[in-house]
């Protein structure tokens, strides 16, 4: 789960690495107070999780007080699902650094990566200047040691106090990024500021949602999502992705997913949702139809291989879907897998014809598009 | 012949006590797996499907002989259950669980490098060599999928798995032994780590990798080839093609991010190091015919 | 450093390992006070180092306070230098157990080790009845992990409640043997009372004086020593020994200082004292040869082999000590290493006669104590 | 020939600009070491006796080619200093640095143990073959100790290796290599260890192994002996027959508690195994002579 930019330097400031001064708003009426902590001029920072804030004027600075307010009350009222502002001094940049710790999955260890240019992001250098990354692995069960730290300094080309507060912030991201099961903990940029501070103006942090048991308080909220639909499926437990086209997907497990939506493209269909029908989701048919549904598809199309999911039991709650929900668009299905002869009796008897390869089903549906 | 397992390896079952576990238990041995032990703490002396079900591993071990271990544990324990069976010797493990947190395995993983274990998974169905042995849970009596052959078969993704190997079985092809790596974002063992055992199995003429979006795998396969550690034919299948960036259509390893990950990236390579790449199920066929054609 | 009895339980009970209720008095008049926290029936634990207490009458029980007061009383009397007594409710004993983690070299892992017979010393288990011992090795950078609690439970024969008192019990003293810099973390007996608890009775703890520099409040008092001689040469940095024999060695090194130990046995002699010479002592032979006369020996016999520490600084050192304090006991030297040529001039200049050969010194030592 | 290093082993010196570490890199440089590079954080592009400093034993290691590190750095910093050098690829670890954490050293043993590294120390004066290379702190002028010969020795003390090797020498013998292990109750590296590379070594037809009470290094040589790993004369010298049980006289390593580590049980393995047992320092010149008799 990718958390906010305020949520990341939240975490960031618990470790006891530095942060601008800075307050979140929910709205205009919170502002004055967010200017008593963040001084003038300041930074207003939507929080969004998308990329690329900045070019999208979902950043604004201010000099005044009534500069602020109306940027304030723009942004709030931008199509962007601008739910929240986080309001912030603004530094005095003399050099941006670059540091951040991922998963490498070859050697199971997390990687440090760090590079003495800051500020852009780190995959537009990886292409273009791939050698001013310096990286270095760390086992996680021993956790991060002192030379790990000086050699990503010296490879920073720091010295003297911003040496050592480049230890100590680094020290601290990794203690964050395992407490809190990080998948990514980054800082972009880490400010060298004109008097000498170090400081961390911007962060991306994102938890293991399989860690959820072991992670307090990670729940996603509506600002996580691109649309209520997507919100809701999610807090009912089903994967659910919109997009705008034809087909309404239930679909189970990620690759034949993939392929069924790489299936559709190829002969020229489009999607007009996902959902994961796999999983614990098998015996929750009319629920998932129900969302399903709700993405206005022309057709849906049903494709499972199941072995734990059995198809029989798929088969069965589709069934009982149909006869309570009505739906009024076609629905083709290529429900395979243990008991698939049972599911496919269940099928023809409400109707329908079931389909055992897939690109005929993908092809069937974009047929009833037309 | 087979991979990883053979119909002499003697297999434990952790976790048989639940209900999957001692479901696939009875399918494990009606295929013909030499299950010779079980292990749930606290029920030492039960019995499974006739398997006697120990309290620990190490136990299981050393009263049965217990060389390989599928696991049948929810995720928040497969870290603890897996070095419980590292601990006890066992070095070939299959881990089912779906959803263990990225950095146990990352924990994980790097404990079965150290060790020379072969730990697979998680969030595999399996592995299996049909008509011999199997730990995990394959429909195998799917004959339309699971038909014994010549084609070694390794996959990041269950459900993909059975769909693509029925296209190469409806050809007239079938399986010598299918592995399923898992689909993690840390899978614990790799697609190139397992490309020697295909290339010293003598029942193995060629290899169907079925691959997915997302991470380096396929291209590690790549350079396998190039390195000329796997000499034999492979065929691939990647799905992925069209996923829209950022987004995750199913696990955790299936993502495209930062533009690393594509599929388009992973066939330009597999392609380059001489492989052939399906772009569709119902090429996987076609493309052995040339490579590997069936002698009628 | 081995901590005492008390000191264990306060890490026991820190790290929340159930202990007995009970105070730690140091005299009569406290223990009113003690009788309140602890109820009657009640035990009265000497603190002291030494193993044996119970054979040594330094552990008494008592039913009424006023026989607590009488026993109280005789132990601060006795004449093991009893400085403290730990007061504490007398158990309900159902079951005795043994739990203890120390360091297993070969590995360089965490050795835990159990067994369902407690109360007695490990090492006769260990002769008696190996099998009795259940081991397990834990990686101390990966941790404890549950299967090992469970493993070491099971091999204990603990069910229900008590298996999952016992495996947070041994979690507990895991943690608290890594927090702690422990060299051994043992509850001896772990006791299993009449109404199910699980409660250690007694402890032994060990911390690694090479860890004094993170572990905090580390510190020798005088109840760590036999006599105040030793306690004060340990407060002036001089590892040293009291013995009841003729000869005072200053000697530098293990290996050397047990070869002249059993050499002057093997010669007939006695040891009068020990002082570790070596290390960065080896410039301050005034206060060494201070400490050597206040053993009382004979004779004062100074072997060393330095290399850092320089054969010429100690004898430039000892002719100031000889110079100062005017010993009456007669000094035999063997000091070799890096500039001894130096060293023996500067001996000779003084009237001693510098040997080289470490028996023939250990025998004119003896011989001058006849 | 030598044994761990020689004189074209590229050595690595990590504190090389304190006290102690240009003092004796003087000294392993005048007798033929090949030091080609120190590190000490922060003094990169210093020169020391004309040796060149960097900041991380990575550079040093790219730029110089170094394959074995000698430490003088303070015991609180060894950990952090010896991963460093395991990190970057270095497998020949001297650790002089006396008073390591028990914690620390077993963290590090481990590590060492799973690399297959030879991390010698802590607490060691260091290694020698005289006349050829040194890595640590070792006094080699003084002749009547480190003269070149056929006699290899291994050690856990530095104080007694001088007195008990002066006595071969005074007998007509002299040494091929020397391992000083170390005085810890954690010693990362132990003599059974060793013995391996003396076997291996054609400059060395005879072992001398001065030992100590504590721990079950010696009853480890008994047993390597008895496995038939190590089959030249072996001749022991183990101080500490008459300690006081409990009592420390010197460093950590050194102490029989619990009955366990008496130089009695490892005196009588040792002959049982074959060796002969010096009971004084004296007698190890005669004890040579009856099994490796000079060649007159």
């Amino acid at each position: 789960m990718k958390l906010f930019e305020y949520q990341a330097k939240q975490i960031f400031a618990e470790t006891g690495i530095p942060v601008p001064a800075g307050k979140v708003i929910e709205n205009v009426d919170e502002l004055a107070g967010a200017l008593e902590v963040s001084g003038l001029p300041c930074v207003l920072k939507s929080q969004v999780l998308r990329g690329g804030r900045g070019k999208a004027g979902l950043i604004q600075f201010a000099k005044t007080a009534e500069e602020a307010r109306q940027k304030t009350q723009q942004l709030f009222d931008s199509p962007h699902g601008v739910y929240k502002i986080l309001v912030e001094q603004a530094l005095d940049i003399k050099k941006e650094l670059y540091l951040a710790i991922t998963v490498d999955p070859m050697s199971g260890k997390a990687l440090i990566m760090g590079s003495a240019e800051g500020g852009v992001e780190i995959e537009h250098l990886a292409v273009s200047a791939p050698e001013k990354i310096i990286r270095q692995k760390v086992d996680i069960t021993q956790g991060i040691l002192p030379y790990q730290l000086r050699n990503m300094m010296f490879g920073l080309g720091l010295s003297g106090e911003s040496f050592k507060q480049g230890m100590k912030c680094l020290e601290s991201l990794f203690q964050a990024f395992c407490r809190k099961d990080a998948e990514l903990a980054e800082i972009n940029p880490l400010v060298l500021t004109g008097d000498g501070q170090m400081i961390a103006a911007d962060g991306k942090f994102s938890i293991d949602d399989n860690a959820s048991f072991r992670q307090e308080g990670l729940k996603r909220t509506r600002a996580h999502f691109d649309s209520d639909l997507e919100f809701e499926a999610a807090e009912a437990g089903f994967p659910y992705l919109k997009f705008n086209g034809d087909i309404g997907l239930m679909c189970a497990g990620a690759g034949l997913t993939n392929t069924v939506y790489d299936l559709i493209a190829d002969y020229g269909g489009t999607v007009a949702n996902y959902l994961e029908f796999g999983g614990p989701n098998y015996r929750r048919a009319v629920e998932a139809m129900q969302f399903t549904l709700r993405g206005n598809p022309k057709v849906i199309l049903i494709v499972t291989f199941g072995t734990i999911a059995r198809a029989d039991v798929m088969a069965q709650g589709l069934a009982e879907a149909i006869e309570k929900l009505k739906p009024k668009v076609p629905i083709i299905t290529a429900i395979r897998g243990t008991n698939e002869e049972e599911a496919a009796v269940i099928l023809r008897k409400i109707g329908l014809n079931p389909l055992c390869n897939t690109e005929e089903a993908v092809q069937a549906a974009i047929a009833l598009c037309k | 012949m087979s991979i990883f397992i053979d119909a002499k390896t003697c297999v434990l079952v952790q976790g048989i006590t639940g209900s999957e576990g001692a479901f696939w238990t009875k399918h494990m041995k009606d295929l013909g797996t030499a299950v010779v032990a079980g292990v749930t703490p606290g029920k030492n002396g039960q019995s499974v499907e006739g398997i006697r079900v120990y309290d620990t591993v190490k136990q299981a071990v050393i009263e049965t002989g217990a060389e390989a271990s599928v696991l049948f544990v929810p995720p928040r324990f497969a870290r603890d259950a897996i070095f419980e069976a590292l601990d006890a010797g066992i070095r070939k493990v299959v881990v089912t669980a779906d959803g263990i947190p990225v950095h146990d395995a990352m924990e994980i993983r790097a404990a079965a490098l150290a060790l020379d274990a072969k730990v697979i998974g998680g969030n595999t169905t399996g592995v299996i060599t049909p008509g011999v042995a199997m730990m995990g849970f394959l429909p195998y009596w799917i004959d339309r999928v699971y038909k014994p052959g010549r084609v070694g078969v390794m996959t990041r993704s269950g459900s993909l798995t059975n769909e693509a190997t029925a296209m190469m079985v409806a050809a007239g092809y079938g399986v010598s032994s299918l592995i399923g790596i898992g689909g993690d974002a840390v899978p614990l063992t790799r697609f190139a780590e397992m490309l020697p055992l295909f290339q010293a199995d003598p029942a193995t003429d060629a290899v169907l990798l079925i691959g997915e979006l997302g991470g380096t795998m396929e291209e590690e396969v790549a350079e396998a080839l190039e390195a000329g550690i796997f000499t034999k034919p492979l065929v691939a299948f990647v799905a992925g093609r069209n996923a829209p960036e950022g987004k995750k259509m199913g696990h955790a390893g299936a993502i495209v991010s930062g533009g690393k990950g594509t599929v388009k990236g992973k066939a330009a390579a597999l392609r380059a190091a001489g492989a052939l790449v399906a772009d569709k199920p119902s090429q996987i066929g076609a493309l052995f015919e040339t490579v590997f054609p069936i002698k009628k």
